[in-house]
């Protein structure tokens, strides 16, 4: 068992940058709104900034439903984004399909989060690999050419000896296996940014340990670039080099995984790192930091709460977070970590007391 | 015309009620494949259509009497001679039924794949394309769902010179694709949701490949009771249009017998031979065929499956029904049924721990 | 509210057997709708005849005798003029339509003037060629712009009188459906429904002795199966259905009452061949063909042995009724199947029988397709039997079973080898032959001949014959133009007859006796002819 | 309130495609009513009856397709159907509602029956799986193979007679005319008996076993488990809770086989000489009576429309989930 | 300690019989005290879910209770095997003393069924004679109990939050005031945040209405937070069981160990972390002996020939807790 040491990795070349990255989904219009201008519209992904860089894990992570698989389905281009950019080299790309989607797909490749639900289960796991390695030309010119290339696949994700995995259907294989086997596929395109949405959520926990080992293990031979998404806030401070939060479909802090998880800044951060369960906690009722004054709920997105998303919820709210986006503000106390958050903007707090604006526990959930 | 059993009404689009693939345990696609033959139903559903089949083929042949000829046994009862009896114009009736065999199988068959491409092309399509061209096909399938099929094939092979077979089959293919094509398109829906699409998408797959080798195959059962339906209802139909002396065709088949029958008041002149023989015939075909198509349902939809052991007995000799609810009790002793040993006192210090492999990944 | 509704009194069914002062009329006609026009064809009344319990005519015509004359009825004398182009009519004193006004002259112009001017002829379905109608006191005058010989029993037997003062308030009698229909018979409409129409007798009014039989019940039914159900059952006592081995299958229901009897009528059904397409336009090879044509087989397994009665003579027409026209030279020659006189003829003839095979003179085989929808089941029985006959002499034929419509717009654009088709029918032979070979009816091949000569046979001395039969003003000269037309059709066979149509019925006597017999055959049968309303009459309730 | 103005909308759509093709189609038949009338009464009606019968349909004119089809939609939104050939002069709309009558109360209310009765079984057979029930499928499945005339006609020869209870076709007895009263509605009652009997058995096993299969589906939701767990009656959970969700699904099949009502089963009312709306698109179809045809065809494609509209608005009823807040 | 509620002796589950069968839990046993948290680990398919409904007899067809015994001790009144009730005494046992909330909250509620009517239902089931005021009445309490605005008593479970529905759940199984709750991971398909929520007011209400929970998950570290003791399953049998805090601090089986292990802390300094090798056994095919010692790093000889029975183990406070283990020698068997 390897253990992971911790990330500190000088930053690589950029592969895949995202910038005021936007998805609104359209909803369907309502009987009432047809007559007036509105349009209605999830809004999954506003406005997101983050950096993949070679040989580089960058953990996203927030609750469900905060639009992170949403982002890492933009950045693999199976969703045209509304708004923003997608950089791949620093150039700007909008594929939809055709050879420039492959083109792009043969440098940005994705996991999906469930291994069962990911592998067809009428095609064996050669038919998954091969298919992979032809359409990126991977394949060779040989029959013996392509069994080599599957042989170094499934050996690259220690599915080994691979002969014994080739010819197997997905239902024969363990849901470990599975993923091992997702993963390999994603490798036959050899791209140069894997974005991996939840890879880990659907297995158990004592397998989970093994795919992420794997993939940092790919991530220093290959020299990947790795978008790691996740909702487990622990495993991202295990595995990623950077750790981006999400809330609302928002960015609200970003750091290095070890600032972030162990110094958080935002209220939100907070919250969820005072949420996750701690075995050393053991008496149930202890201080805690942040009350979520909200329910857990999270806010609409269709009618996304104006000024900070995360206002109605916070217990450190000002009038300012009520009206005002939070723009990203450094915190200081590493290089690199920031917060969207008004609580870090020296005037304003010194304008508002924080939890001035909090809201009584129960009003979202009476608003709902 | 009853409409087709099972694949119609159990399957309601847009509702999901059509019994998924289990999403936890994928069908077990290759070792499945077999075990769909191990399904009593399907065995005796496919062992019944296989002799319809091979009758259909060697039917004519094995034939002891041209079905046409007129002989001099006028209205007589089955003998040994005339298995099935004869008609009032000395036919026999028996090769009459072998002989109609042929065209049963061939329209059903034709027309079951006619209409079963029409479905696929057009239920998967929408289903996958989505958008505008989703809302063309649906409302055309729809369309054709609301025109009454029967009617319109009488009117459509009426239309027809000398309708022969053929006509007739495709005249039936081409009216009863659209339930099945909704069915797909359902179908298509959920199944295009599924990450394995996606993940071909992002794998970099063509929509046309995504479509035959991701989607198709996993629509295999779907479009296999589809199939079968049309072929129920492509067989009844083609019987009813012969029993009320709508089609030409020149050939004979189970309805042209029944129409003779009916025009020449079999059943009043006691002579059952002539009426009961062709209706059995129909009627044990569509049971056949409707076996299958509950042996496919059984096959996508493992909940259905009612083999194996519904009563179980208790160790006390009772017998009990297996139900949701109440778990059968065998035995509500207290001992323990593994007898683990219990732990002697072992040096723990002297013993020598075999050391496994530490690196698994 | 129970004791008024009509149901109260109608609640009493055939089981009440005799006492049931009813006596049930069924026909296998299918659905109805409330219409009780008596011009219209597809009337109720009409299609189930009983417009003629409800309108009289002005003589009745007895189609199994059809060169009788017709039966004096609401004209108690009818003369026509040598030529046929004029008659008159006195009218009956006495009778009454049953809205208690009188029956006069000015009744009957009334109504044949209406037909006469309706727009377009659309009343005018027998194409009467009307010219002047006049009545003075009760006399009617009827003039026609041609003779009428062959039609004369049309003009006076199957017109109905209607009332003028309701129906010159009728604004457009040719759409009008007639809900309360007033006539001048011995019965009035009672209730009208899906299930049955009922009529009831008229208390007084009538100008002769009132029926015995106080109420007719009408039902349709939906095809033959039915309604020979109903027949065998004792729900109808009375109906002109086929009955496929009706000894067995209604007969011996109940051997005691039920009786079918079918004379023949002026109007036959035959084959019909196309004479335009080689090598069935030689006259020969359709004598040869005629001559190995079982009609004995075709009676008894295709026609139950009574329905089409099978027409012996060669001139093609019907036993009995037909009789009195049968030419002298064919007089007692009779059909009889002669396979090996047919080869000769054909051998004579330039045709070669290798094996069996027939060759035509250019050397190829002949064969034949017979055409008939399939929905006819007693046609389609006769051609798998021509079929078989047909072999026996080397040709090859196939039966066809096109639908309906098809068949018809073939038939009628002369696009098929042969088939079984009936021909018109009146009151002499020249509806059947005209029907056959009157060449003004041809049209080219591909143009639909609507009125007849389907198989474009080509002969204008049988036109002429024809139109000189119908306009002859002395037996003589119709005597001999009947006679050249019969030898025509002998000789050149352009239709090979069959069976004849039949106007009987099969009924039961077990509540009404009375019925027309072959040894009284007083009316036809058939309950929806005109003379329906003298079997009525004549019915008296059973011991 | 959206869904429900999309699906008009949606159903207006069909509707007028429908409409449409019901006007076209019969208008392809080779042959007109005249024709077919002459055929019809072969021999009986003289060729010379042809003009007048041209005159009288008024069908003498040649008339462009597209100008017929624009007055067919003035004379539908006047609420005219025009005059039926087959039963000429009366109108198409008197034809309709005379006969749909009768097919409304056999073959709807067999529909419904068979539809109560396949599914209170199909609940019962999915239910308790592994007892008596299970013998029920195979014995339905057979018979729902069997064609319905077939059925039909053997049961007429086995059960109809001079003395037997069953009439042997018809409406009702003769001479009733159709009233709410004592002698016509048990008359009627005991004439659509057998046909309904016929179409019960060969259509009943549809429904089981979509039931059942529902059924079993359903009965392994979680939600079945839980109301076992909060120790419920049988019976409740059973019909609250596995039947009533069971149901749903079946709910717009049902609506769909409302449809299939007039065209599915015109044969028994053939072989029983029943009086509806099918037998009489039989007639019209052999008449060419396009205006007629066209009507039922109107009926038909309304009824199914209307049917499912309503489906989906008893679904809206069912189904909380497809009603939204606000 | 306190008294039990909930005795489970050798407790034998299976799917199906002959060989086609499996056994997914064998004899287990295992006691429920009064008022307290008994916390059920075990990685996927260790056959927790398989208990928890085999001992109330609802697993669905092909489940089968094999053997064993499951003792009741009501609040009043003589102790009595759950599995040998008949079904009608089974039915008026459940929820009354033994409630149970499944895993997806989602799927238990009836999507067709107004909250309040399922509430009330079970009610009406139980307590006949209620009136139906005072049954809604007491659905609004204890929606009132766990959090929810009354008015939301006449909500579809559709119109819910996964939050509130699991809320509702809970306050369903309370609503009989049961001595006994069971919970198959309730919270597994919720957010960190409200699983935290839900599982803090769980406890809340527990410390106020003394029932005992049965929690299950297999999420260690949730459950040394918030449970008293602590059984870890695998291959269908209990390993260890021990005080929660014994657990965390000093695991005694292997197994156990590794699954400690296998948890990245978000505190504190980075740990190492180990994971367990190899993957989870065939029920079909258990290895002979400990069907651990495929996997374990310190098998030993007997481990692959016979089976470790769950006892004592000679260590300090072996007193309250047992394993199963060749390495820990037992003083005496449990059971
Ligand atoms: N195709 C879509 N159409 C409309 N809304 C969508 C669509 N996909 C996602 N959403 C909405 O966008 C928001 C973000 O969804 P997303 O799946 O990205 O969240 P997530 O963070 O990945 O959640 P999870 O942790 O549950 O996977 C959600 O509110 C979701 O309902
Ligand atoms: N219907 C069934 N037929 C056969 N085996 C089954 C069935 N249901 C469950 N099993 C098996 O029983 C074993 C125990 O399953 P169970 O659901 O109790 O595990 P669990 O510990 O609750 O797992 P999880 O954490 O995934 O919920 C598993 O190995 C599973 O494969
Ligand atoms: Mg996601
Ligand atoms: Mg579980
Ligand atoms: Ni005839």
């Amino acid at each position: 068992m390897t253990s992971i040491p911790d990330a500190e990795t000088p930053a690589g070349e950029v592969v895949l940058e995202a910038i005021g990255l936007t998805k609104h989904f359209p909803v369907r219009r309502k009987l009432r709104d047809l007559f007036s201008r509105k349009h209605d519209a999830v809004h999954a992904v506003d406005d997101v900034n983050l950096t993949l860089r070679r040989g580089q894990v960058t953990a996203l992570v927030g609750e469900s439903g905060s639009g992170k698989s949403t982002v890492a389905r933009l950045l693999s281009q199976l969703y045209p984004r509304t708004a923003g950019d997608i950089r791949l080299h620093g150039e700007s790309t909008r594929v939809k399909s055709g050879s420039a989607f492959r083109r792009y797909c043969s440098t940005v490749q994705m996991i999906f989060q469930d291994p069962f639900a990911s592998l067809n289960p009428v095609h064996t796991v050669r038919y998954h690999l091969t298919r992979s390695l032809k359409i990126h030309g991977h394949a060779g010119k040989t029959a013996e050419d392509l069994e080599n290339a599957l042989h170094a696949l499934l050996n690259r994700v220690h599915l080994t000896p691979p002969e014994r995995y080739l010819d197997k259907f997905p239902h024969e294989l363990s849901g470990g296996q599975r993923q091992r086997v997702a993963i390999a596929r994603a490798l036959g395109a050899e791209p140069e940014a894997l974005l991996a949405d939840e890879p880990v959520s659907m297995l158990d926990v004592s397998i989970r340990l093994g795919i992420l080992n794997l993939l940092r293990d790919l991530k220093e031979r290959l020299d990947l670039a790795i978008l790691y998404i996740t909702h487990d806030i622990a495993s991202a401070r295990y595995f990623a080099d950077q750790t981006l939060v999400m809330y609302a479909g928002r960015m609200v802090e970003g750091g290095d995984s070890e600032t972030v998880t162990q110094s958080p800044a935002h209220p939100y951060t907070r919250l969820l790192i005072d949420s996750a369960p701690d075995p050393d906690r053991l008496t149930v009722d202890a201080e805690q930091l942040t009350t979520d004054r909200g329910n857990g709920e999270p806010p609409s997105l269709i009618h996304p709460p104006s000024g900070c998303r995360f206002h109605p919820r916070c217990p450190m709210a000002m009038p300012r977070c009520t009206t005002d986006l939070p723009v990203r503000l450094e915190i200081g106390d590493r290089p690199g970590h920031w917060a969207a958050c008004w609580l870090y903007d020296e005037a304003t707090v010194a304008a508002q007391q924080p939890g001035s604006a909090a809201q009584p526990a129960t009003a979202a959930e009476v608003s709902k | 015309m009853t409409i087709p059993t099972s694949s119609i009404e159990q399957v309601i689009p847009g509702q999901g009620s059509m019994a998924q693939p289990e999403a936890g345990k994928p069908a077990k696609a290759k070792r499945q494949r077999f075990l769909f033959l191990s399904n009593r139903k399907a065995a005796a559903g496919l062992i019944i259509l296989g002799i319809y089949i091979v009758l259909a083929i060697i039917g004519p042949w094995i034939a002891p009497f041209d079905p046409g000829a007129r002989g001099e046994d006028l209205m007589q009862g089955p003998s040994s001679e005339h298995w099935m009896g004869t008609t009032h114009l000395g036919q026999d009736v028996y090769s009459q039924l072998l002989v109609g065999t042929r065209s049963v199988i061939f329209v059903g068959f034709l027309a079951g794949i006619v209409a079963t491409l029409l479905s696929v092309i057009i239920g998967v399509t929408a289903g996958y394309v989505g958008g505008k061209t989703d809302e063309v096909l649906s409302a055309l399938s729809n369309v054709f769902l609301v025109i009454p099929a029967l009617p319109l094939i009488i009117i459509v092979t009426s239309i027809m010179e000398n309708a022969g077979e053929w006509v007739v089959a495709l005249v039936i293919g081409f009216t009863s694709w659209s339930w099945n094509a909704r069915v797909l398109r359902a179908q298509t829906l959920s199944l295009r949701r599924r990450d394995y699409v996606e993940a071909a998408r992002a794998t970099g797959e063509r929509s046309g490949r995504i479509i035959t080798f991701e989607l198709l195959p996993n629509l295999t059962a779907v479009i296999a009771s589809g199939f079968v339906g049309t072929v129920i209802f492509a067989v009844l139909s083609e019987i009813t249009l012969a029993f009320i002396g709508i089609t030409s065709s020149n050939t004979w088949n189970w309805g042209t017998i029944l129409f003779w029958a009916q025009g020449q008041q079999a059943l009043a002149r006691s002579a059952w031979w002539w009426f009961v023989p062709a209706g059995l015939a129909i009627a044990i075909l569509g049971t056949a065929l409707s076996l299958i198509n509950f042996a496919i349902d059984e096959f996508v939809s493992p909940r259905l499956r009612s083999a194996g052991k519904t009563k179980i007995k208790t160790n006390s000799g009772r017998t009990v029904r297996m139900r949701i609810g109440f778990t059968p009790v065998l035995s509500n002793s207290p001992e323990p049924i593994t007898h683990a040993s219990p732990i002697p006192v072992v040096d723990h210090n002297g013993a020598t721990p075999v050391v496994r492999k530490e690196h698994a990944s | 509210a129970c004791s008024e509704s009509p149901n109260a009194a109608n609640k009493n069914n055939a089981a009440n057997g005799k006492a049931a002062g009813f006596l049930s009329i069924g026909m296998p006609n299918s659905t109805q709708t409330e219409n009780n026009n008596p011009f219209i064809g597809s009337s109720s009344s009409s299609n189930l005849g009983y417009k003629w319990m409800i309108y009289e005519t002005l003589g009745q015509w007895n189609n199994t005798k059809p060169d009788q004359p017709l039966k004096p009825w609401l004209a108690s004398e009818i003369k026509w003029s040598a030529d046929w182009k004029t008659v008159d009519l006195v009218i009956r004193e006495g009778a009454t339509w049953s809205d208690g006004k009188p029956l006069t002259a000015e009744d009957v112009v009334f109504t044949h003037t209406m037909i006469r001017d309706s727009k377009d002829g659309a009343l005018n379905s027998f194409a009467i060629p009307y010219d002047q109608i006049t009545a003075d006191g009760n006399k009617v005058k009827m003039t026609f712009k041609s003779s009428q010989f062959t039609t004369h029993h049309k003009v006076i037997g199957q017109i109905p009188i209607v009332p003028k003062h309701i129906w010159s308030a009728i604004a457009d009698p040719a759409t009008d459906t007639v809900k309360n229909p007033i006539g001048s018979g011995p019965y009035v409409l009672k209730t009208w429904a899906q299930t049955g129409i009922i009529l009831e007798a008229r208390e007084s009014g009538y100008w002769q002795e009132l029926p015995k039989v106080k109420e007719l019940r009408y039902t349709s039914y939906s095809g033959n199966d039915t309604q020979l159900t109903a027949l065998a059952t004792g729900q109808s006592d009375w109906s002109f259905v086929f009955i496929p081995d009706y000894e067995q299958t209604f007969v011996a229901k109940d051997p005691q009452n039920h009786k079918i009897w079918a004379p023949g009528v002026l109007g036959i059904h035959g084959l019909y061949i196309n004479t335009t397409k080689k090598p069935f336009d030689d006259p020969k090879l359709r004598q040869a063909m005629n001559m190995v044509i079982n009609r004995t087989d075709i009676f008894k397994q295709a026609e139950a042995g009574y329905f089409h009665p099978e027409i012996k003579s060669v001139t093609g027409l019907p036993e009995g009724a037909g009789d009195a026209y049968i030419a002298d030279e064919y007089k007692g020659k009779t059909f009889s199947v002669d396979v090996e006189g047919a080869k000769a003829l054909l051998a004579s003839s330039g045709y070669k029988l290798e094996g069996d095979v027939l060759k035509d003179k250019t050397g190829k085989p002949v064969t034949i397709s017979l055409t008939d929808p399939a929905p006819w089941s007693d046609y389609q029985t006769t051609l798998e039997i021509i079929k078989d006959n047909l072999s026996k002499i080397g040709i090859a034929a196939t039966v066809e079973k096109p639908n309906q419509n098809v068949w018809d717009t073939n038939v009628q654009k002369g696009d098929f080898g042969a088939t079984m088709r009936w021909t018109n029918g009146g009151s002499t032979p020249f509806d059947i032959y005209q029907t056959v070979m009157d060449g003004d009816l041809m049209k080219p091949i591909g143009t639909p001949a609507q009125q007849g000569n389907f198989g474009r046979f080509n002969s204008p001395e049988a036109t002429a014959a024809l139109k000189s039969y119908s306009n002859a003003t002395d037996e003589a000269t119709r005597k001999t133009a009947l006679a050249t037309l019969q030898k025509i059709f002998v000789e050149q066979a352009p239709m090979l007859p069959i069976g004849s149509d039949n106007v009987g019925a099969a009924y039961s006597t077990k509540k009404w006796v009375g019925w027309p017999s072959d040894a009284d055959s007083y009316a036809p049968g058939q309950p929806t002819q005109t003379g329906a309303l003298m079997v009525v009459l004549n019915l008296k309730p059973a011991a | 309130m959206r869904f429900f103005l999309q699906r008009v909308a949606f159903y207006l759509f069909t509707a007028w495609a429908a409409i449409t093709l019901n006007f076209f189609i019969p208008r392809l038949i080779p042959g007109d009513p005249v024709q077919a009338l002459i055929t019809k009464y072969q021999g009986q009606l003289s060729t010379k009856a042809i003009e007048s019968l041209y005159v009288l349909f008024g069908i003498d004119k040649n008339g462009n397709v597209w100008s017929e089809y624009v007055e067919y939609w003035k004379q539908l939104f006047a609420g005219d159907l025009g005059l039926s050939f087959a039963f000429f002069p009366t109108p198409v709309s008197e034809v309709l509602s005379d006969s749909i009558l009768w097919t409304l109360m056999l073959v709807g209310v067999t529909t419904i029956l068979s539809f109560v009765i396949g599914t209170g079984l199909g609940v019962l057979a999915g239910w308790r799986r592994g007892s008596w029930t299970d013998g029920l499928l195979p014995v339905t499945t057979f018979f729902s193979s069997v064609p319905y005339f077939w059925l039909g006609i053997i049961a007429i020869y086995l059960l109809t007679g001079p003395d037997s209870f069953f009439p042997s076709g018809g409406g009702a007895e003769v001479g009733l005319v159709p009233a709410f009263d004592m002698y016509f509605i048990p008359s009627a009652i005991q004439h659509s008996l057998l046909p309904a009997l016929t179409i019960l058995i060969s259509s009943v096993s549809g429904w089981i076993l979509s039931m059942r299969n529902m059924m079993v589906t359903v009965s392994s939701e979680d939600y079945i488990t839980v109301a076992h767990a909060k120790g419920l009656p049988e019976r409740r959970v059973a019909l609250g809770y596995a039947a009533r969700n069971a149901l749903l699904p079946n709910v717009s099949g049902f609506a769909l086989s409302l449809g299939f009502i007039v065209g599915g089963t015109f044969l028994v009312e053939i072989v029983f000489s029943y009086p509806g709306i099918g037998f009489q698109l039989f007639q019209a179809l052999g008449a060419n009576d396009y205006p007629l045809m066209q009507g039922i065809f109107l009926i038909i494609t309304i009824s199914v429309l209307v049917a499912n509209l309503l489906a989906d608005v008893v679904y809206l009823f069912l189904d909380p989930r497809t009603r939204k807040e606000g | 300690m306190s008294a039990p509620v909930l005795e489970i002796k050798n407790l034998n589950v299976g799917y199906g019989l002959g060989d086609q069968g499996v056994r997914a839990v064998r004899d287990v046993n295992l006691t429920l005290h009064r008022g307290e948290v008994l916390g059920l680990a075990g990685e996927s398919g260790s056959g927790k879910s398989t208990l928890a409904y085999g001992l109330t007899r609802l697993l669905a067809p092909p489940g089968v209770v094999t053997g064993g015994q499951v003792i009741y001790h009501p609040a009043e009144g003589e102790p009595y095997d759950v599995l040998g009730l008949s079904d009608e005494r089974l039915r008026k046992f459940r929820w009354a003393e033994t409630a149970i909330v499944f895993q997806g909250a989602m799927n238990s509620l009836n999507p067709v069924h107004k909250i309040s009517v399922q509430l009330t239902d079970v009610l009406r089931a139980h307590e006949p004679k209620m009136s139906e005021t005072s049954r809604l009445a007491r659905a609004r309490e204890m929606l009132k109990l766990v959090g929810i605005a009354a008015d939301r008593m006449d909500a579809y479970p559709h119109q819910l939050s996964g939050g509130m529905r699991q809320r509702v759940m809970i306050g369903m199984a309370l609503i009989l005031q049961p001595q006994v709750v069971i919970m198959d991971e309730p919270t597994t398909a919720l957010d960190v945040v409200m699983q935290r929520q839900i599982l803090g007011q769980l406890i809340e209400l527990r410390e106020r209405l003394g029932f005992s929970v049965i929690f299950i998950t297999h999420d260690l570290s949730l459950l040394v937070e918030f449970s008293d003791r602590i059984a870890i399953m695998y291959g269908g049998r209990i390993v260890e069981e021990a005080p929660a805090a014994a657990i965390y601090r000093d695991a005694l089986h292997p197994y156990s160990k590794g699954l400690l292990g296998s948890f990245p802390a978000l505190r504190g300094p980075r740990r190492e972390l180990t994971g367990i090798p190899g993957s989870p056994p065939d029920l079909k095919g258990m290895p002979s002996g400990c069907s651990f010692h495929p996997r374990c790093p310190k098998a030993f000889d007997p481990c692959a020939g016979n089976i470790p029975v769950l006892g004592r183990p000679g260590t300090g406070d072996g007193r309250t807790r047992s394993v199963a283990c060749w390495l820990h020698p037992t003083e005496e068997p449990v059971g």
